[in-house]
């Protein structure tokens, strides 16, 4: 139920809000950022919310650089830390790892152990990516060494390469698995817990429209927003 | 001239009766299939059933327009900007010439991501010259259209330069000697000698630069960000879609190369016999 | 304003040095063999290859002077006819000749107009609207002839501008240009093959033989004085001007001759010293001109005697004769002797003048 | 030959002393900083007292290696292919050539990740043509150095082709007509007439396919993945140091040019007097 | 095998319609003002043009005749030398000689020594290294000239073949091209705007006006029976076979002529009607050739009459000589009387056959 929060919100806002409030957020929020966007512009009429997204270490770059944003809603922590002008970030919601399979497993993939087998064909997210470097804190944790076959630039490139079948196993979040319904079938692992995900979100110190900013976020950070987040899969921080 | 187009085209179609060399026909089919499968691995994998619903998406349309605005203005930029850099490099005589044309490649060669950073390093609003463009005008490029059509010029311009090198290259230069007599300066030369006879090289350069100025990505969105209706061309559309749902980033690829080709198709056909 | 082209190039093995002077008003012909070096020359007077040394100038205004000054050709006032006519594909036969105008400054339909009138002169003006391509190789080559006569240049450069053209053709373009070098004050550089051509149309003959000038001077004297025999060859030509009324030509300089054509006003008359008979009694018979002559000179050449006479009062002051030796000896040829000069009327070609 | 390219290159120098038109001039070195400022703007963030021990990483150097052979190779293919390619739409009497002619310049707006994912649909282990390859030959593109050669000449040729075709429609058709009647066949009219004539138009399109290829990162890391050693390319690998430590990714980029401008540089000034 | 051209071609405005056949060893030449059309029709028997309507064919070798036929200019046996030569400018003189043998098969060292051989008989063997933009314009034509015939092809195709030449060069030329073409067992079609190469070199004349046939048939013939004016002014030469000793041409249709410059072996002799006077009584002066003469026929042209005489048994059996309708009345004409023709030794031109 989405309506429902228009009302409590629209009641909590103290001064009338106006203008548009540039979000940028990282591509992977894609799906949920752009549903909370609609409802907070429901919820506050005469405000418009833009979004830019795009990789969060490109985001963080193009902030540096004075790009006129308000939220920055990052997909780990360390672009968060680039980015200098902002205030106190929030985690907003934690994303956990788990093995994508094509459809019908045909690579037989039972657990972490099979991505040591030199046989499947295996794909990774590079260690620069946050996926990455969580799959590497997963498999150091495991004392599994992997044998990917190809280290990919972010999660959702790792996460075609298992839907076109062209390899066996992928490590990807959640959030990513649910997506792909009907293509990937996901595989949990209790090791998932060593690694998992945050993403925080702040306002900037040199945002054009700072109101609109601390609202968007206190939006985000509430029950409705919340609902939304865990709806695409999403964990509650 | 329409006659004289007429009696050539009816002598080609006559001559080309004869056999084609196998050596040159199979390479060449073997290139067009290698050029088209991957389309036809697209169009098998769109999903048609729930196509038309799909296309009623404003944003597409939005996107779509920008798209076309963008690549047509960055083209036009390069060809201004262009054609004379190409003419510098093949006419004058440059101290360093070689070492000119090879820089001239190197947006080409920096990978597009890269160079929306170079480019936010010198004319982002903390860039060497965006500060001054933003102290003095009051004006910054980057999450702007202007800064789409900056980003795609950058990025699309070397293949127009390089082309019409080439075609420059190849043209007898004895018709510019023969203008210079005739009391052409080398402007007059240019524009009413040289120009003409190059045309299928302009033409062929210019496509390159629109073709590569509508599929650019990576210098756009990190230069000009990513502002739906603002700076969201085709490509940016479809790098989202990747992210939400990958069966809408086929249709959007799809009907950003079906305008393409329609545009190109219609246009270069006209724009070749008519410059002849 | 006189132009001097001391021109001194070097291609590959071929090596150039000409000193040329040019007089306003003044028609130059530039003969030589094949690869003798003309197109060499007029290319650097022109100003499309710069000399290795020397200098050209029209006048006091230096147009290249190495290593300090070059002027570039667009900023020289000439006009070439190219050997291969360079004609521009891509506009029509008008635009071509307008070309230069609208170059110069003219206004867009004034050239059109100008160039089209241009065109009817030589007889191309149904052809305004072709493409060069569309032509044939002599008209592609009027077309150039008039895109460099259009603009009146100072200085005309000429390369062969009669050698793609047929007989017929030929005579009326010749005319065509001989009125116009006539009435145009610049200079004209004529590089042709045919001495009837650099006979008729230049002043002054310029002869060239590997780079170098062999020998240069007003067309008669060179014919009666020639150096070598290859310039015997090339210019033993018996040339007059005078003027012509019905059939009768009454020459400048003293004497009759008579014509098989009719012609009237100024003409140049024309014929080998092949034409020319000699006998000890005047005969009768077909030919139209016999003169009384005086031997004045006899002169061995390869195979041919080339005899001068003095045909005055009643035909041309001076006159060349080729006969062959056996000739010679059956006449017991020796200057001073007096004999009768025979010229059949259909040897001589006139041209207008 | 060499003496004619002397005197005419003699001819050129003291022709150029006169004034080169501003409204020429003008527009090319704004072309040419709009090129280059950027370059500059990298070359300022560089940092410049790290560098030496960032450039002693085995990791560039075998990046680099694999990127300049991968580029190499895919443009060979890419002569190989896209001249007869060119040559089949410049001279051949087609039905549809526009359309032909159009379809060519698709992997030129495809953004190049899909561009990967329609390769992948069609040469990948599940794709139309590649599931047969791995069944009959054992044999799959993907993850593989030759999977990078393929990808980088699906999006370079284009620009190969196009090149190609605009010198050919340029070149004058009746020297082909010359060597027709002379004995000599379609392919050997081609391949010593043809060709030479239209050889800096050629020159042209291999350099715009070479840095193009050589910069290649969406379409290779979508079809062939990115594996040290085996297809990782420079700008994958400035690619993901971009996402930890943007000063390397700016190393990276610079190393990449400076090879490519140092090869170009080299290269085409002889290709360019050695082929005419 | 007989080369058979029915080429109806359309260009623009421009209509062609010839009919035309050509025997093997023979030589045909095409004349005619510029724009006739002889450019069109040597393309289109070469197979860059395909006929709109009619039919080429070598004996029943079909090689064009639409709708069906086409057979590309590679697959006929063709040798073509192009009226702007078309020299290739990426290959050294040698090799554009050597393209065609090398296209035909020839090994490569071969087909070089064969070139150099060629390039020597033109005169050019110093130039065989030089790029075609580093010949002038006389060198191109005739390195294209030599790449043509270095394929022996069963059908040659002339374009203005000597139109460069200078007037030494063409002699040489000519004659080297009279006796390859002698030689040659091919058929050959020269299209050429001078009279005197296409009498001196072709067994047959078609003569071209509008891209239509206005008279065709021997040399001779048509210099006696002209159609037309314009033919009579084209071909009027009095052409004759012999054989020459020393400065004395034996004729092959008897009767004797005396030269001026001495020769040996077959020859060609030509002197212009205009170039011989008749008289009533034998003249004694420096002509050395004076025959008795009988009129057979007199023809009135636009401003010279044309006489027909026999000169048997000392002198060429049909003679023209083109006199003043003045002298035809000074000299009372008639059919049947009896003459006495003269000719300079000078005026006669000689080649080599
Ligand atoms: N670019 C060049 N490089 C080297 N040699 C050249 C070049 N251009 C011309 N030559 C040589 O210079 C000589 C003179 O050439 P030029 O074209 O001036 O002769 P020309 O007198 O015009 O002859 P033609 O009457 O045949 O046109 C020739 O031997 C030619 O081979
Ligand atoms: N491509 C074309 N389109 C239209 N008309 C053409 C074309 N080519 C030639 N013509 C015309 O056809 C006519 C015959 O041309 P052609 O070249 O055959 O003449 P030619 O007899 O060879 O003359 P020349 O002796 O001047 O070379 C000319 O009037 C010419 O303008
Ligand atoms: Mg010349
Ligand atoms: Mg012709």
């Amino acid at each position: 139920g989405n309506d429902s929060p228009a009302a409590s919100s629209s009641g909590s806002s103290t001064t009338a809000l106006s203008g548009t409030v540039n979000v940028f957020a990282a591509a992977s929020l894609t799906g949920s950022f752009t549903q909370l966007g609609k409802d907070f512009e429901k919820a506050h009429p005469g405000v418009k919310v833009n979004f830019n997204f795009a990789g969060s270490s490109a985001l963080a770059q193009q902030i540096n650089q004075g790009a006129p944003a308000d939220v920055f809603a990052s997909a780990a922590p360390k672009n968060m830390d680039q980015v200098a002008d902002k205030n106190t970030p929030t985690t907003f919601v934690k994303n956990t790892l788990e093995i994508a399979v094509p459809t019908g497993n045909p690579g037989k993939i039972t657990g972490l152990k099979d991505f040591a087998d030199k046989n499947k064909k295996i794909a990774l997210c590079a260690v620069q990516v946050p996926c990455g470097a969580a799959a590497d804190k997963v498999f150091k944790a495991v004392g599994i060494t992997p044998q990917p076959d190809s280290l990919e630039q972010d999660v959702k490139a790792a996460l075609t390469k298992v839907s076109l079948g062209e390899v066996d196993a992928a490590l990807v979040y959640k959030t990513d698995v649910l997506s792909a319904k009907g293509k990937v079938e996901g595989i949990e692992f209790p090791e998932a817990s060593t690694a998992v995900n945050e993403y925080p979100i702040a306002t900037l110190t040199k945002a054009p429209n700072a109101d609109g900013a601390k609202a968007f976020v206190d939006y985000v950070l509430s029950d409705q927003g919340k609902a939304v987040l865990t709806a695409s899969g999403f964990d509650s921080p | 001239m329409s006659l004289r187009q007429d009696t050539r085209t009816g002598s080609v179609r006559r001559r080309t009766g004869g056999q084609l060399p196998l050596v040159l026909l199979l390479p060449a089919l073997v290139g067009l299939a290698f050029l088209l499968v991957p389309l036809i691995g697209l169009l098998i994998k769109a999903p048609w059933s729930t196509l038309p619903s799909r296309l009623f998406s404003a944003d597409i349309w939005q996107a779509l327009r920008l798209s076309l605005l963008c690549a047509t203005l960055a083209t036009t930029v390069c060809l201004l900007l262009g054609i004379p850099l190409a003419w510098l490099l093949a006419r004058a005589s440059l101290p360093g010439r070689g070492l000119i044309r090879a820089l001239v490649t190197v947006p080409l060669v920096l990978p597009p991501v890269v160079g929306g950073v170079a480019l936010l390093l010198v004319l982002g609003r903390r860039g060497l010259i965006g500060e001054r463009l933003d102290l003095w005008f009051g004006f910054s490029l980057p999450f702007t259209t202007a800064g789409v059509v900056v980003a795609e010029a950058f990025v699309a311009m070397p293949f127009l330069v390089i082309s019409v090198e080439g075609a420059l290259r190849a043209a007898d230069p004895r018709y510019e000697e023969a203008a210079a007599t005739l009391g052409a300066g080398r402007w007059l030369t240019f524009r009413r000698v040289t120009l003409p006879s190059i045309a299928p090289g302009v033409v062929a350069g210019a496509v390159l630069c629109w073709a590569r100025a509508l599929g650019e990505f990576g210098a756009t969105i990190t230069f000009a960000g990513n502002l739906p209706g603002r700076t969201t061309t085709m490509p940016l559309a479809v790098y989202l879609a990747l992210e939400t749902d990958p069966d809408v980033a086929v249709v959007l690829s799809l009907v950003l190369l079906l305008v393409s080709v329609v545009v190109l198709a219609s246009l270069r056909e006209r724009w070749i016999s008519g410059l002849r | 304003m006189t132009l001097y082209a001391d021109v001194r190039v070097s291609r590959g093995a071929f090596d150039l040095s000409l000193d040329l002077t040019v007089e306003p008003g003044e028609v130059v012909a530039l003969l030589g063999p094949n690869g003798a070096g003309k197109t060499t020359a007029l290319r650097a007077i022109a100003g499309l290859l710069p000399v290795g040394a020397g200098r050209v100038a029209l006048d006091d205004e230096v147009w290249d002077e190495p290593p300090r000054v070059f002027r570039t050709p667009d900023r020289r006032p000439i006009g070439v006819v190219f050997q291969d006519y360079l004609l521009f594909d891509h506009l029509s036969a008008l635009e071509n000749v307008a070309f230069g105008l609208r170059a110069r400054g003219v206004e867009k339909h004034a050239a059109r107009a100008e160039a089209l009138r241009w065109l009817g002169a030589v007889g191309l003006a149904s052809y305004a609207r072709s493409r060069p391509r569309a032509l044939s190789g002599g008209q592609a080559q009027r077309v150039a002839l008039v895109r460099a006569l259009a603009t009146s240049p100072s200085v005309l450069l000429l390369d062969e501008p009669l050698a793609a053209l047929d007989a017929s053709t030929t005579l009326h373009v010749r005319a065509e240009l001989g009125q116009h070098l006539n009435r145009y004050e610049g200079r004209t550089l004529l590089v042709t093959h045919d001495p009837l051509d650099a006979m008729v149309l230049a002043d002054r003959l310029v002869i060239v033989e590997n780079g170098r000038i062999v020998q240069q001077g007003r067309p008669t004297d060179i014919a009666r004085r020639p150096r070598t025999d290859y310039v015997a060859q090339l210019v033993g030509l018996n040339l007059y001007r005078g003027t012509a009324t019905n059939t009768t030509v009454a020459l400048t300089d003293g004497g009759t001759i008579t014509l098989a054509e009719p012609a009237s006003g100024p003409v140049h008359v024309a014929f080998p010293p092949t034409a020319v008979s000699l006998y000890p009694e005047p005969p009768t018979g077909s030919p139209r001109n016999t003169w009384p002559a005086v031997v004045t000179g006899i002169e061995q050449h390869a195979h041919t005697v080339r005899v001068r006479l003095d045909a005055t009062p009643t035909g041309p002051t001076t006159l060349l004769a080729d006969i062959t030796p056996a000739a010679v000896a059956d006449l017991h040829l020796t200057p001073g002797q007096h004999l009768h000069a025979t010229l059949k009327a259909t040897e001589i070609h006139t041209y207008p003048s």
